[in-house]
């Protein structure tokens, strides 16, 4: 029982999702928006306050077992903060949560994506030694496209720029569209299975 | 309904069935039928025997360093997924067997998401793993945490966590972005052995040069079949294989039929 | 204080890039038919048309962003175009907000009179959609609380009708809904300032003539501060962007050196 | 300057002090990024999608319909305690099973059969041979031969699945160097924020 109603609901929930997508009619278009839209979102919202609580415990006990104090204290301020500015002035433009938001969180998060410049240096320095044929060619094609990109592409010889746009959008994209078709089948089959119910890996146990 | 006004906007007096459909549709009962053959029908399963696949005894080797150093093993999803994504349903397949050998071996498993979604059902799928093993009682929740959904947000809690935990081997398998490289280069930072797998075709590119495992694509749905044993994926493993074949059969009569009769259009979606 | 390879390596393309921002030099580019097309279209539109743009990012990506927003947002104002602010993804809310006063001012422009911002819409494609029904209905009031009536310059636009143009300003795949639902079906033009790794996927639209006219990344950025003769961020960053490139090919080629080096040494022993 | 642009700065440089190594400073910065966006991240999620899809309708509208994925989110609450916590299996068992149903088709359509048709090209146009279609037949059946997996790697197939990996190889490099550009130019977005607007030495 504990396993064959989530089990029913969720092939149940899929077949009408699969079979409205092929239809245009307007209520099978809108049950398909509203569970792929409006359940979707309601369901991870309601998710999201447990995640939160679970990471309020979480930090919690860190703080009990004086683990990381001053850290795990930060991160619950922030947590608690947030809600309680909007709350007591909105969200509008100039409000101290969008203050927060955007002289806090934003520079940080745009920073932390910064980052990846320097690690794609460091990647660059490591990751490209012709160790093999594999290896050289995943060099040979980043080189020439690392080089038709920047301006100095068109300095040493007018058609680099050429070749690798060739390069790009002919034996790289072949290889790209197999991938696709693979992931394609591979995210269909996993479909299928969780459809007719032998995909059970996500309901966990029996107990 | 607010979405049945929106609805209402876009199509009016229409019929149930869209018939411009209809050839996804076809292609559909056909792909759900292979997979019916592959996991019901038993001649089927001994005619295709499964090749190896290199990546996969690095999982077991990574787990085998973690046990020896005494080091944490990491495991993350990606920023890019959610449940809903078959990636995610495949990256759990692999949790679960990684879970069940961390639990035998006594290796700490720390999972950090950014979906509060995959944390429930990876809790889950964790503890199943440990009680299958009878080992109930080294599983700890806390360990697989929900970590904020802010891409570069998690990303810096990851970071964090690689940098702090020296994990022995890292395990990236799921959806990722750009955060994608963020990670394999802190894992690389702090030595891990690092095992990835994604169905981006961009963070690939990170990926391989990176980590030292890549499963590229598909590789990693076949993956969770390999590792786990389970006959039901490996069946679909099979039956991937089997559309892969009228895939390429189709192609190669499709490009040959348009060399000789360029106008015909039966190829077209 | 220990430094391994790698803080070489991050110390080296830190001071290349530094050195390259102080030098202060606007490397010209040369500017292409897509960045052209765009900067006539604003350029011949009428004064006093009205330009929408949505800010649909989010905010990591500001960085290559704001050069864009910025420029296109300094030809409208200084060609007398009348700016409607809006944003369907939260993250672009504020940040939209502060580049319009921000170029507002600099053009000596009013609020309400000359631009206004109407803040933030979840479920982006109903948005869109009713808003081809009805603007003051989608936004009661705006970014700062003010009903949509007080806003002289919103006095009779009702809908798409009487908006000239919508420009969206994006880093991922909601443009594609601009075209589909609010282009296609209503009719209003659409252009996109997109972030560099959209561009691609957007050439299509473009091709197809369902996109009006597109600029996109940093690159297309200077390109199009160079044709409104207003030096910015765009053309500043070309030389780092430059510079930065060929440092990487750089450490590629070290990489290579010093591992055929060891592969050398390793043999004679 | 505004105290926005001074916090602003000073927390950008804690977070490229990681570059040199973890530390206290980064550590601190980073706790405190993790908190404010999962503050950030409910408060819009109760406004957008709470309030705006669910009570505002359901309660000043009367939605009964609404009752439904109300029922469903409160059972994630379940998980909240030991006893109750198995019912969350159907509000996730509702988010699998329609995601695989939107998968399918989406997965057919998108990924496999459009990537086949674009494939399909005339290899010999006007007696001549089109190269560049032929490269591209090529790639897509060897990658895919790469992907096959009920077979061993030997003799011609072997060879023609290493050819695939080549492609690959290709493909990889391709797209890393392609994306480097844009991963550039973060940097000089946050160097131009530090360098004008926070220590204001270039305007």
């Amino acid at each position: 029982m504990r396993r064959r109603i989530p089990q029913l609901i969720c092939g149940l929930f899929g077949l009408v999702v699969f079979l409205c997508y092929f239809s245009s009619h307007p209520t099978a278009r809108s049950i398909y928006l509203t569970v792929t839209l409006d359940y979707w979102q309601i369901i991870f919202a309601f998710t999201l306050i447990v995640g939160a609580i679970s990471f309020v415990r979480v930090n919690l006990r860190g703080i009990e077992r004086g683990e990381d104090r001053s850290y795990r204290i930060a991160s619950l301020v922030g947590v608690i903060t947030m809600p309680l500015l909007a709350l007591i002035w909105g969200l509008k433009g100039g409000s101290p949560f969008m203050w927060v938001f955007e002289n806090i969180q934003v520079p940080m998060q745009s920073t932390v994506f910064a980052l990846l410049a320097f690690f794609v240096a460091s990647a660059s320095y490591r990751g490209f030694r012709a160790r093999s044929m594999q290896a050289a060619i995943l060099l040979g094609a980043a080189l020439l496209m690392l080089i038709a990109r920047s301006t100095i592409g068109d300095m040493l010889w007018a058609r680099i720029p050429e070749a690798a746009e060739w390069v790009r959008t002919t034996p790289a994209m072949s290889a790209r569209r197999a991938i696709l078709i693979g992931i394609g089948l591979g995210s269909l089959t996993t479909s299928v299975r969780v459809l007719i119910g032998i995909e059970r890996t996500w309901l966990g146990g029996e107990k | 309904m607010p979405l049945l006004v929106l609805v209402n906007i876009i199509a009016t007096g229409t019929p149930w069935f869209d018939t411009g459909k209809l050839p996804i549709l076809i292609a559909a009962i056909i792909a759900i039928g292979i997979v019916l053959i592959a996991t019901y029908h038993r001649r089927s399963r001994e005619r295709f025997q499964l090749r190896k696949i290199a990546g996969l005894e690095a999982v077991e080797e990574a787990i085998g360093r973690a046990t020896e150093m005494a080091r944490p093993l990491l495991y993350t999803p990606g920023w890019g997924g959610d449940i809903q994504r078959p990636t995610t349903i495949a990256s759990m397949n692999i949790l679960s067997h990684v879970a069940a050998r961390a639990a035998r071996y006594d290796c700490q498993l720390v999972y950090p998401t950014h979906d509060p979604v995959i944390m429930s059902v990876a809790q889950e799928v964790v503890k199943e793993s440990y009680v299958q093993e009878g080992l109930a009682d080294r599983f700890n929740e806390d360990n697989i945490r929900y970590v904020s959904s802010s891409q570069f947000g998690y990303a810096a809690a990851v970071e964090g966590l690689i940098t702090r935990l020296e994990p022995a081997s890292i395990f990236l398998l799921g959806t990722f972005e750009a955060e994608s490289l963020i990670m394999a280069e802190t894992g690389n930072f702090v030595g891990a052995i690092q095992i990835a797998g994604t169905d981006s075709t961009i963070q690939l590119s990170f990926f391989i040069v990176a980590c030292d495992y890549t499963l590229i694509g598909e590789e990693l749905f076949a993956a969770s079949g390999y590792l786990s044993g389970d006959q039901s994926i490996l069946a679909s493993v099979r039956a991937q294989d089997m559309m892969k074949l009228i895939i390429m059969v189709l192609l190669l009569i499709a490009v040959i039929w348009a060399s000789f009769a360029p106008d015909s259009t039966w190829w077209r979606f | 204080m220990r430094l391994e390879s790698r803080h070489w390596v991050f110390l080296g393309l830190f001071l290349v890039i530094l050195l390259s921002m102080l030098l202060q030099i606007d490397l010209g580019v040369k500017v292409s038919q897509d960045t052209q097309r765009m900067h006539d279209y604003i350029e011949n539109l009428p004064p006093g048309s009205v330009l929408m743009l949505s800010f649909d990012h989010e905010a990591s990506s500001l960085p290559e962003i704001r050069p864009l927003a910025l420029a296109v947002l300094r030809h409208a104002f200084a060609n007398g175009h009348k700016l409607i602010g809006v944003a369907l993804l939260a993250e672009g809310t504020g940040i939209g907000y502060r580049l319009m006063e921000q170029v507002g001012k600099e053009y000596g422009k009013v609020y309400g009179e000359d631009y206004a911002f109407l803040g933030f819409k979840p479920q982006y494609i109903a948005a869109m959609l009713s808003m081809g029904e009805s603007i003051r209905q989608t936004f009661p009031e705006d970014y700062l609380g003010r009903p949509y009536d007080d806003l002289p310059m919103l006095a009779g636009i009702t809908n798409y009708e009487q908006v000239d143009g919508v420009i969206s300003i994006a880093d991922g795949s909601l443009t594609t809904h601009w075209v589909e639902y609010a282009g296609n079906q209503y009719g209003v033009r659409v252009s996109a300032a997109v972030a560099a790794a959209m561009v691609t996927t957007y050439d299509p639209y473009l091709a197809s003539g369902q996109m009006h006219a597109m600029i996109g990344g940093l690159r297309g950025a200077a390109e199009y501060e160079q044709l409104i003769h207003r030096g910015g961020s765009g053309l500043r960053g070309m030389l780092a962007q430059t510079a930065a490139h060929v440092y990487v090919i750089l450490m590629i080629i070290a990489g290579n050196v010093v591992y055929f080096l060891n592969r050398k040494k390793g043999r004679k022993r | 300057m505004d105290i926005g642009t001074i916090v602003a700065g000073i927390l950008t440089l804690a977070i490229l002090t990681f570059l040199y190594r973890d530390n206290p400073i980064y550590k601190m910065a980073e706790s405190i990024l993790i908190g404010v966006a999962i503050g950030y991240i409910l408060v819009i999620t109760w406004t957008n999608s709470l309030m705006a899809l669910l009570f505002k309708p359901l309660f000043g509208a009367g939605e009964g319909w609404l009752l439904v994925p109300l029922l469903l989110g409160l059972m994630m609450f379940g998980r909240l305690f030991k006893k109750t916590s198995l019912l969350s299996r159907i509000p996730i068992g509702v988010l699998i099973g329609s995601g695989a149903g939107v998968a399918i088709p989406a997965m057919l359509e998108a990924r496999t059969l459009r990537q086949l048709s674009a494939t399909v090209s005339p290899v010999i146009a006007d007696g001549s041979l089109d190269i560049s279609m032929l490269v591209i037949l090529v790639g897509v059946l060897s990658t895919l031969i790469y992907f096959y997996f009920s077979r061993e790697q030997v003799g011609w197939w072997g060879k023609t699945a290493k050819l695939g990996t080549y492609f690959l190889m290709i493909f990889f490099g391709t797209t890393f160097g392609y994306t480097v550009m844009s991963r550039m130019s973060t940097f000089i977005g946050r160097m131009e924020f530090l360098l004008t607007d926070f220590l204001r030495i270039i305007n």
